[in-house]
């Protein structure tokens, strides 16, 4: 029984960095219908801005409150950035285009960031790509035991708590935003329908690069909660961590807020209980056999709606 | 009976060709490994093709497919190799076996296309993309667990069979059937339902019917590409398969232009030796081979970027939908191509 | 006409001139295509200020193509629009919001993913005003107080009628200048459609300039001062609506006589 | 809306009283979620019909145009095409029974030849009569009733082609030929034969509608149902379509139901009109008894307001 409760703890724990991610999938889903394969390499720049300013810091600073606040303002601002320069070059010339168009220029943009991060370039003694050999995240946060039930029955660790907390504060914050806010409101227009947004006044433009932005600043949170779970960087990590964010925001029906974070929830217990009761080698296949068969089942997710073609 | 002599007529004039390649270059091996890593290449480009281009439906799993065939044509042939044909000289035993083995991958990785085809039928475009990447790590997440497929070492000691002849016969015949789908009525059901799914429905082509056919044709030579590729690497291993593998193949069909036979294959051959010429260049001029080495890192970006110059330059690729031979100079009056891949 | 059903016109005695008025749109030469397919060749027209002209035509004559052109939805190939003498071809929709522009599109144009307070606080996204945007906000509760009972609900759960007149509101939310309306009687009931054309009446009568595009052509043109008949992407015939209410014209192109 | 009294000579039933019935709508309504968008829908379309199907934006004249052509299935009633009865087959398979349509915002293959749009639309049509996969046989079990042997007939005819393609035979090679011919000159009918090589995407709008309208008649329908084949058209045009629509109709002795909102158009080529209003028939007769329909002007030019003569 406390193994089970631990599972579902650890569960949690890691649903909890898929659901970040999936919510960048499912915003920028939502305000432009296009599946930014890009996202999960976003994520990975951002651990690796992240990587490089706790290595300026001092070992204590790194650790201090004021350290790990900054780390993640710095990642997560640099992504905001690479997402805007990502939509505004990229995707936003391409928008009324098939969408086929739209979907190989994010494949395309995704192998770019995940291909050259693997690339050492080193200019001047300061090393601008790091290559491909895995890096281990400094312990920005020490484990430590935050609370053990019994005979080390149950342990749930702090990060697990500091990942819940902050995704838990991050969430209601978006869902804040999404549905309180003046912009929320934009942004839910412009996905609806954008060109009618604009006879609105909303500068359709500025809602879906700004939407963009969110969605890279989250996705580098994310990543350094995961980064410091894993404690191993490595270029490759945004495409399989990107992928299952994707998974999980289409489970819960993508565009959709609080399915993405079901969507997570659910895959990270599953994944959880396929390491814990079976073999940690099957957990890869079985998020992509989750997604197929929730999408042979039920395509538009478990909160989406079907939308039929107009003939 | 005339008329399937006159079908047969390609491999009338290929086959004495491809003997006399296979002669001139038995003294320079680099040029034939080289040669069979194009052959491979052109092979699943070509097929990919048929889905991607010809189609509409975008799959980005296809090194899914050529690991199906790799695995199962290098389990057969190991096995069976132990026995050889009593009958038969030894030679002519293991060239059997070997088009046996090929078969075999072959036909399982069309089994799989089927099973993969069947998803596209109420799956679109990104959805249907992420169900076949999806498919390809599943298969290599198998093969990795399984003790068969040798695990995450991979499957070693297939019989190095593969021949330049054997190689580019498989690329004749792909890219006969590729040209000769896309001349019949078939092939035009295919194109009508890459241009509008509704239509080509309401004009009577059975989408569903046809789209799972094209998977089935695509991941049969996929697999065949697989096999001839295990019989020449001789280890099998899960990293040939990746998410990269299918990408790269992506790339020679976008850039080719999407739905045309005769871009992806200069796509395919140009992509393939390019990064050789340009390691080979550097490695000439500064005699320094971790600038060399470089090349091959930097391929990948590149990749990456030119996908996305592709897309929003020039979207239909090089040849967009047409052949070579319906593009200038060979004919006078170009049509003016489409700017617009795939369906509406 | 064999039929001797008395006309408006008949009815009322004023005279069919159109009155002097300053322009507040002027659209000349407009040109729109879709790729290959051409929706409007060399379309002209003018509002005036405190004027509700009428645009009516058959399908696919480009009504709604010279409304989209006008508010921004879709570039011009060429033509010139002038909002109040200032041009305006070409700008983005968002742009001509903040100059008096509202436009309530074809199909209405709801987010029906959203409530439908919140669709009517998105008609005044541009306005920093609090007070005026909820007086204004009142105001559209009382033109339809349909609207007050259901505020908090989804829009998608609105009914045809109910829809309808969210548009009309929404689009005031913006204190326009012009108000473009493209169908506004498209699949209501007759007494749904008698009501929102009456508000029309008033909202016109406290001083917002309309520009409507409608195939029931008995309506508009009683409530239009001015008509212009589209025909292929180009006027083919103008007047008040007295005028084009007693030609034979309209009803040869409306019953094919 | 008061429920519908149809005047005329009962709703949707043909005049052109001798000749079989190729299409039949039976109280087809369609229903999304809450919403009906077509109710009680009857029609009946013979061999050398040509009826017009009007009535104001919104009115439901497309969603039963997708209701008969299998892209929606309909709520309740039945659509019967040449005697099978097709509510819930998809639309290839209503396509094969015998009902071809058009397009109300044209979808050709835009990048596709002229010629090869109406190649596709060919397909296994052209097998000639002594195949044992021909049409004509494929019919003949459809006739008897035996729909599930026709269509796999038909399916192992199509896998057979395949074979054949890729060998090439002469057979396929004969086909192939037969399909070019057929093509070219149904390109002719419609007066396109000199735009058989240019791709769909690059015709003027006019041809692109009559592009379309040869392609339809390429699966060799019993009913053609065009929606809308005027719609941005100029005058000129419009009545060269007229003539032409006659025209298919008698050379290919089939039943035409057209939508239109061009009242010229209609009235003058129609024999019989049915007219829709929020998907409810409200008239159905001959054109000069639709024209005198209280109901029809009402939903055509309005109905006047009271409250604004005020």
């Amino acid at each position: 029984m406390s193994e089970f409760v631990q599972h579902i703890i650890n569960g949690l724990a890691s649903g909890t960095i898929y659901a970040l991610v999936a919510l960048g999938y499912t915003m920028v889903y939502g305000v432009l219908k296009l599946i930014n394969f890009a996202h999960g390499d976003v994520m990975m720049v951002g651990v690796y801005v992240g990587y490089a300013t706790s290595r300026q810091l001092e070992r204590d600073t790194s650790q201090s409150f004021f350290g790990v606040t900054l780390i993640f303002l710095v990642a997560m601002m640099t992504c905001a950035a690479l997402g805007f320069f990502i939509e505004r070059f990229a995707y936003r010339p391409l928008r009324e285009k098939p969408k086929l168009t739209a979907l190989i220029t994010a494949i395309g943009v995704s192998f770019f960031l995940s291909y050259s991060f693997q690339v050492e370039t080193v200019v001047g003694g300061l090393t601008l790509l790091p290559g491909a050999a895995p890096k281990a995240f400094p312990e920005i946060i020490k484990p430590t035991e935050w609370l053990v039930i019994g005979d080390r029955d149950i342990v749930i660790w702090n990060w697990q708590v500091i990942s819940i907390g902050i995704a838990a504060v991050l969430m209601t914050g978006l869902q804040y935003l999404v549905f309180k806010t003046r912009f929320g409101m934009a942004m839910r227009a412009v996905s609806f329908d954008h060109r009618t947004a604009g006879l609105m006044g909303i500068p359709v433009d500025k809602v879906i690069s700004f939407t963009f932005m969110l969605g890279s600043a989250l996705a580098a949170g994310a990543g350094i909660l995961y980064a410091i779970k894993d404690t191993l960087v490595q270029p490759l990590m945004g495409v399989t961590l990107g992928l299952k964010a994707f998974v999980a925001a289409v489970i819960g029906g993508i565009g959709h807020v609080p399915g993405a974070v079901v969507g997570a929830l659910a895959l990270g217990l599953v994944e959880e209980f396929v390491v814990g009761y079976g073999s940690s080698t099957w957990r890869d296949a079985v998020a992509f056999g989750f997604l197929i068969l929730v999408l042979l089942v039920r395509p538009e997710g478990i909160f989406g709606r079907m939308t039929a073609e107009k003939v | 009976m005339n008329g399937v002599l006159k079908g047969l007529l390609p491999f009338a004039v290929a086959i004495p060709l491809l003997w006399l390649a296979q002669f001139l270059t038995k003294d320079t091996p680099f040029l034939v490994i080289l040669s069979l890593t194009v052959g491979v290449n052109i092979t699943l480009a070509v097929s990919l093709n048929i889905v991607n281009g010809m189609t509409g439906q975008f799959s980005i799993g296809h090194a899914g497919f050529m690991a199906v065939g790799a695995y199962i044509a290098g389990v057969v042939s190991k096995m069976t190799s132990v026995y050889g044909i009593s009958f038969l000289p030894e030679g002519v035993s293991d060239q059997v076996l070997y088009v046996v083995s090929l078969l075999a991958g072959a036909s399982s990785a069309a089994l799989f296309g089927f099973l993969v085809g069947l998803p596209s039928l109420r799956l679109k475009g990104d959805y249907l993309a992420i169900v076949t990447l999806g498919f390809g790590e599943i298969i290599r997440v198998f093969v990795q667990n399984t003790e068969l497929f040798g695990k995450a070492l991979g499957l070693s000691g297939v019989p190095q069979r593969t021949s330049l002849f054997s190689c580019f016969f498989v690329v004749v015949v792909v890219v006969v059937v590729a040209r000769r789908i896309a001349a019949s009525s078939h092939g035009r059901a295919l194109l009508a339902i890459r241009e509008d799914e509704v239509a080509a429905e309401a004009m009577g082509v059975n989408t569903t019917a046809y789209k799972v056919r094209a998977f089935v044709v695509a991941s049969f030579f996929a697999g065949l590409a697989g096999g001839v590729f295990a019989h020449y690497q001789s280890i099998v291993a899960p990293s040939s398969f990746t998410y990269v593998k299918s990408m790269e193949i992506v790339v020679m069909v976008v850039a080719g232009g999407l739905g045309s036979t005769t871009g992806a294959i200069i796509a395919a051959v140009v992509l393939t030796l390019l990064p050789e010429a340009l390691r080979s260049l550097f490695l000439n001029i500064t005699g320094d081979g971790s600038i060399a080495q470089r090349v091959e890192q930097i391929r990948m970006p590149i990749y990456g970027l030119l996908l996305v110059i592709i897309m929003l330059v020039r979207p239909q690729g090089l040849f967009g939908t047409q052949e070579i031979w319906q593009v200038w100079p060979f004919r006078k009056r170009a049509k003016p191509a489409s700017t617009t891949p795939g369906a509406p | 006409m064999s039929r001797a059903e008395p006309t408006l016109a008949q009815k009322t005695s004023s005279a069919s001139v159109r009155p002097e008025r300053e322009p507040l749109l002027e659209v000349a030469d407009l040109h729109v295509s879709y790729g290959a397919i051409t929706a409007l060749t060399g379309a002209a027209l003018t509002v005036g200020k405190g004027e509700i002209v009428a645009l009516i035509g058959a399908n696919g004559a480009g009504k709604t193509s010279t409304l989209r052109a006008v508010s921004g939805m879709l570039k011009p190939k060429q033509g010139r629009i002038t909002l109040d003498g200032a041009p305006i071809a070409g700008k983005k929709s968002h742009e001509l919001v903040p100059l008096g522009m509202a436009h309530a599109p074809e199909g209405r144009g709801i987010f029906l993913n959203l409530s439908v307070d919140e669709n009517l606080t998105l008609g005044a996204y541009l306005r920093k005003d609090k007070e005026g945007i909820e007086r204004d906000r009142q105001h559209a509760f009382e033109m339809f107080p349909r609207l007050l009972e259901r505020r908090d609900q989804r829009a998608g759960t609105l009914s045809g009628g109910e829809q309808q007149m969210l548009s009309v509101g929404r689009a005031l939310m913006s204190r326009p200048r012009l108000l473009l309306l493209d169908e506004p009687s498209l699949g209501l009931a007759p007494q749904v459609i008698e009501k929102i054309f009456s508000i029309l009446k008033t909202i016109n009568q406290s001083g917002v300039s309309i520009l409507l595009v409608e195939q029931n052509a008995h309506l508009a043109l009683g409530l239009c001062h001015y008509a212009y008949v589209l025909e292929t992407g180009a006027v083919v015939m103008q007047g008040t609506g007295k005028e084009l209410l007693a030609s034979d014209e309209i009803r040869k192109a409306y019953l094919g006589e | 809306m008061s429920s519908a009294a149809p005047t005329g000579t009962g709703a949707g039933v043909s005049n052109n009283g001798g000749a079989a019935t190729l299409l039949r709508v039976q109280d087809a309504t369609m229903q999304f979620g809450g919403l009906t968008a077509l109710t009680t829908f009857c029609l009946e379309v013979k061999a050398g019909d040509l009826q017009g199907l009007i009535g104001p934006n919104g009115a439901g004249k497309t969603t039963a145009f997708n209701v008969m052509t299998g892209v929606y299935r309909p709520t309740s009633g039945d659509i019967i095409v040449d005697g099978e009865r097709v509510n819930g087959h998809l639309p290839h398979q209503v396509n094969r029974a015998g009902l071809a349509r058009t397009f109300q915002n044209i979808r050709l293959f835009k990048d596709l030849s002229a010629l090869d749009n109406i190649k596709v639309a060919c397909l296994a049509d052209d097998r000639p009569a002594s195949s044992m996969f021909s049409r004509t046989r494929v019919n003949a079990l459809r006739k008897q009733g035996n729909f599930v042997g026709a269509r796999t007939l038909d399916a192992w005819g199509n896998y057979l082609d395949w074979w054949r393609a890729l060998l090439t035979t002469s057979g396929f090679r004969a086909d192939e030929e037969r399909i070019t011919e057929r093509a070219t000159r149904l390109l002719e009918v419609m007066g396109l034969q000199h735009r058989k090589d240019e791709l769909a995407r690059n015709l003027p709008y006019g041809e692109q509608r009559r592009l379309e309208i040869s392609r339809a008649l390429a699966t060799s329908p019993k009913v053609l149902l065009l929606d809308e084949p005027a719609a941005g058209m100029n005058t000129r045009e419009k009545s060269e379509l007229m003539i032409l629509i006659r025209k298919i109709r008698d050379d290919f002795k089939l039943g035409v139901l057209l939508i239109e909102h061009d009242m010229k158009l209609v009235m003058g080529i129609c024999e019989r009109i049915t007219v829709l209003d929020h998907g409810e028939t409200i008239a159905s007769g001959t054109p000069a008894e639709v024209k005198n329909d209280k109901k029809v002007i009402e939903a055509y030019l309005g109905v006047e307001s009271k409250e604004l003569q005020a």
